[in-house]
């Protein structure tokens, strides 16, 4: 029998039944950000959230018009229990995030996170593996209360693996059993999360027929991903950089 | 010398004489902000590897408004091009090359440099409770060697190149090389080497605005980039 | 009935029969030997991924001597054909999918099933050092559940079906369904319980064969692929 | 300046200096095997090494004529020190395999690891992970003397990474900078061992310029290879099973 068809007709049909609580996994790096699915989130009011994504956006310059909503939009929206990143502070250290507010606040968890050892938990929760060891943030604050460990003389610090309930991916081609490739930078997170989560739902600028893919180009297998929905035309195709370094709008 | 007028160095004059530091072969990170400028300055008679903490293995200088796609980005999130021999990996694979140790040298910009090569970039206070650490503690940790690309001084003239840290460290002992607007200069336990100097500038004056002791390099000069 | 031939299975009957209960949507692992003759029987009303160990994900049938590739192998390196929607991944990614728990089951063959549901199937004596675990122990320990597909006896006639097994184990406890050439058996702590029958045999004649009590199911039957 | 040519004119020439005590990962699983690059190195001589590889081969069953060296083949010629492998013995109860006797007989070490393991391991190795946990083979003979570690309720193994001094990889297609695309089930453990070897080596149906791979299509960045070769037409390009089960060579 043929595979199932994932598609689903629209963004806030394939986010409907995310429930308060849920753990959410947010794909993106600049590029690859499924922003279409984090703004149907935001429609649908889902709360008590716990985000797992590289960072969260300004928040204080979401870009054009109430199309571009970040997780710092969610986040503002007091949606947010706990956020796990690489950034919770702004790289500018003359300007603060919602995070940061909200966290010394005391209003949310934000825990910070090395960039490769979020990446690198992720791919442990997807693999199965539930703790590993990794060079990073050794003599520095974060690793204080976490287990030391020396491995042929080197010092090395224990993570403990992410999973997810959901993930929010973007990818550039899926077909209708869900397959996907990225384009370029766009890959970034997104396989990863696509693994690490019970459900992925997909954002995609094409769905093509089942055997349009050839599987060797293939970056993440279909058996990952339960929900697709293509970007319609008047959709957010990407969120660019603009000339005075602010956030544009880009169609197709 | 002693006559001539002080110039502080621009931010691309920063960025193409720390490049002109990379050798023939090497695998680059260049970290957000100023060190991504040094993509317009690769030596061009040696081959660089550039890679990004965003899977871009290969790229190459920034890319003009009419080259730019939103597909092809640096770690930055600014538009780049990529070089012919490039290829993606996705961003577990990308820390892999990092952690593997097959960076020969991550640039980064900083907050602080201690003269015993600590390095502080992730976080502006020691009370407050967030950062922006990013890629950079993984680059710090485990590359080859690390550069810093920075302003001399904060904005209000206080010292960026001190005996110890003042600010949480993002990794102990790594900095090799830091380049500023007035020089380029090595961290050396006590203090820091002068290799180089700003135009019109003397050891004297930029000791006034470093927080540790300066010592001359035999060959100390005026910065140049080749 | 007690008059009819008693009629042993063949290999195609015993893979027809186990791969019937494949429900729709499922991921399935076939190991080497026996259970990669399942991929010829899938059942046609349900859609089934097959996975193997070398990163194929969604492939079909065995390929004739025309289709054949060698390209596209299954575990056993046997040739297969790849389904429409196929993607390949390297041995780190395929044995990602089976340690994440998403394998809905793996079909493997053994030496000997426990009663209480122990696998063993990588070793031939206690005493020898080597053994062939390929990707069995990993199947083993994190598929939802296993089925074993093998002969109901040695090739001197001694039980494969045991109270508990005597050679090493693969995994403790996670064979749920046996399939033999004398029917299909399940592990229920004390002994096993008899689902179907091979054509002929009583339960008498099955239970001499067995290394620990049956039991019938109340609906036991003769053997049927659906 | 645009990058090195990787390309060795041959297989003798891309082995030579392999020095004795050598450490060495093999890829392929059936597929994707680096027959060459193991018949130069039977041919160049090296002894005393430690090979990491899924199986050995049989070693008794070569195939046809001398083209068909297989790592049992250095076995048997008692020039492997020790073995990492998923398969030390046959999958056939009634052989018994090189490796089996010599270490039997104490000539040899075996270290036998679950196949998955084993690719954890490797992939770890080329991640700079210095150890992990997995689920597999706990209750087994094989967790004896194992750190057993209970992460959420399950126990689990601790295993440390592997690396290597050399890989020896099959390609499909690869690009003068060492870009390389693997071509379906040839791709199997590759692609990870040529990420945990200082120094790989591939051997490949067809070297291709530089910019003739699509950036988004290449499995192993060229970062990872040190040296190609070309297979040559009267080359190795395949050794499939014959109508019997034995092994057959199969030109292009």
């Amino acid at each position: 029998m043929p595979p199932p068809n994932k598609t689903y007709p629209d963004f806030a049909s394939a986010v409907a039944d995310i429930p308060d609580g849920a753990t959410i996994m947010i794909g993106g790096f600049g590029a690859g950000t499924p922003h279409n699915l984090i703004k149907a989130l935001y429609e649908q009011g889902a709360k008590d959230l716990t985000l797992i994504l590289n960072a969260a956006g300004t928040g204080r310059d979401p870009g054009p018009g109430p199309a571009h909503v970040t997780p710092s939009t969610l986040i503002e929206a007091r949606r947010v229990r706990k956020a796990i990143m690489a950034f919770t502070a702004s790289t500018h250290p003359s300007r603060t995030t919602p995070v940061e507010e909200l966290q010394e606040a005391g209003e949310m968890e934000a825990e910070l996170v090395p960039q490769g050892t979020l990446a690198e938990r992720i791919r442990a929760g997807g693999a199965g593996i539930p703790a590993f060891y990794t060079p990073t943030a050794v003599g520095t604050e974060l690793a204080e209360g976490k287990e030391h460990r020396v491995f042929n003389g080197r010092t090395y610090l224990l993570y403990e693996a992410l999973t997810a309930d959901y993930a929010f991916v973007r990818a550039w081609h899926a077909d209708e059993f869900g397959n996907l490739v990225f384009r370029r930078a766009e890959r970034n997170f997104n396989p990863l999360m696509a693994m690490a989560a019970r459900c992925t739902i997909v954002e995609t600028e094409e769905i093509l027929p089942i055997g349009a893919l050839d599987p060797d180009h293939i970056h993440t297998p279909g058996i990952y991903v339960s929900r697709i929905v293509q970007i319609p035309p008047d959709g957010i195709f990407h969120i660019t950089r603009g000339p005075a370094g602010g956030a544009a709008q880009q169609g197709r | 010398m002693a006559t001539q007028e002080k110039t502080r160095l621009t931010r691309d004059l920063m960025a193409a004489r720390i490049a002109a530091e990379f050798q023939d072969g090497w695998i680059v990170n260049l970290g957000v902000g100023m060190p991504t400028l040094c993509s317009d300055f690769l030596p061009a008679d040696r081959f660089i590897v550039l890679h990004s903490e965003n899977g871009l293995i290969g790229y190459g200088r920034n890319a003009t408004v009419e080259e730019a796609t939103p597909y092809v980005v640096n770690a930055g999130t600014f538009p780049v091009l990529l070089q012919p021999f490039a290829s993606i990996v996705h961003h577990a694979d990308a820390f892999a090359v990092i952690r593997s140790g097959r960076l020969d040298v991550g640039v980064l910009g900083a907050y602080e440099v201690g003269a015993n090569g600590d390095l502080a970039n992730w976080k502006t206070s020691r009370e407050k409770k967030g950062g922006g650490i990013g890629g950079a503690m993984d680059i710090a940790a485990c590359a080859q060697r690390i550069y810093v690309l920075m302003e001399h001084t904060t904005r209000d003239g206080k010292p960026r190149l001190l005996e110890r840290c003042n600010l949480p460290i993002t990794a102990a002992g790594v900095v090799k090389l830091v380049m500023t607007d007035l020089g380029l200069f090595e961290p050396n336990g006590e203090g820091f080497t002068a290799r180089e100097l700003a135009p019109g500038f003397t050891l004297e004056e930029v000791q006034a605005l470093t927080g540790a002791p300066l010592r001359p390099a035999p060959d100390m000069r005026e910065v140049q980039i080749r």
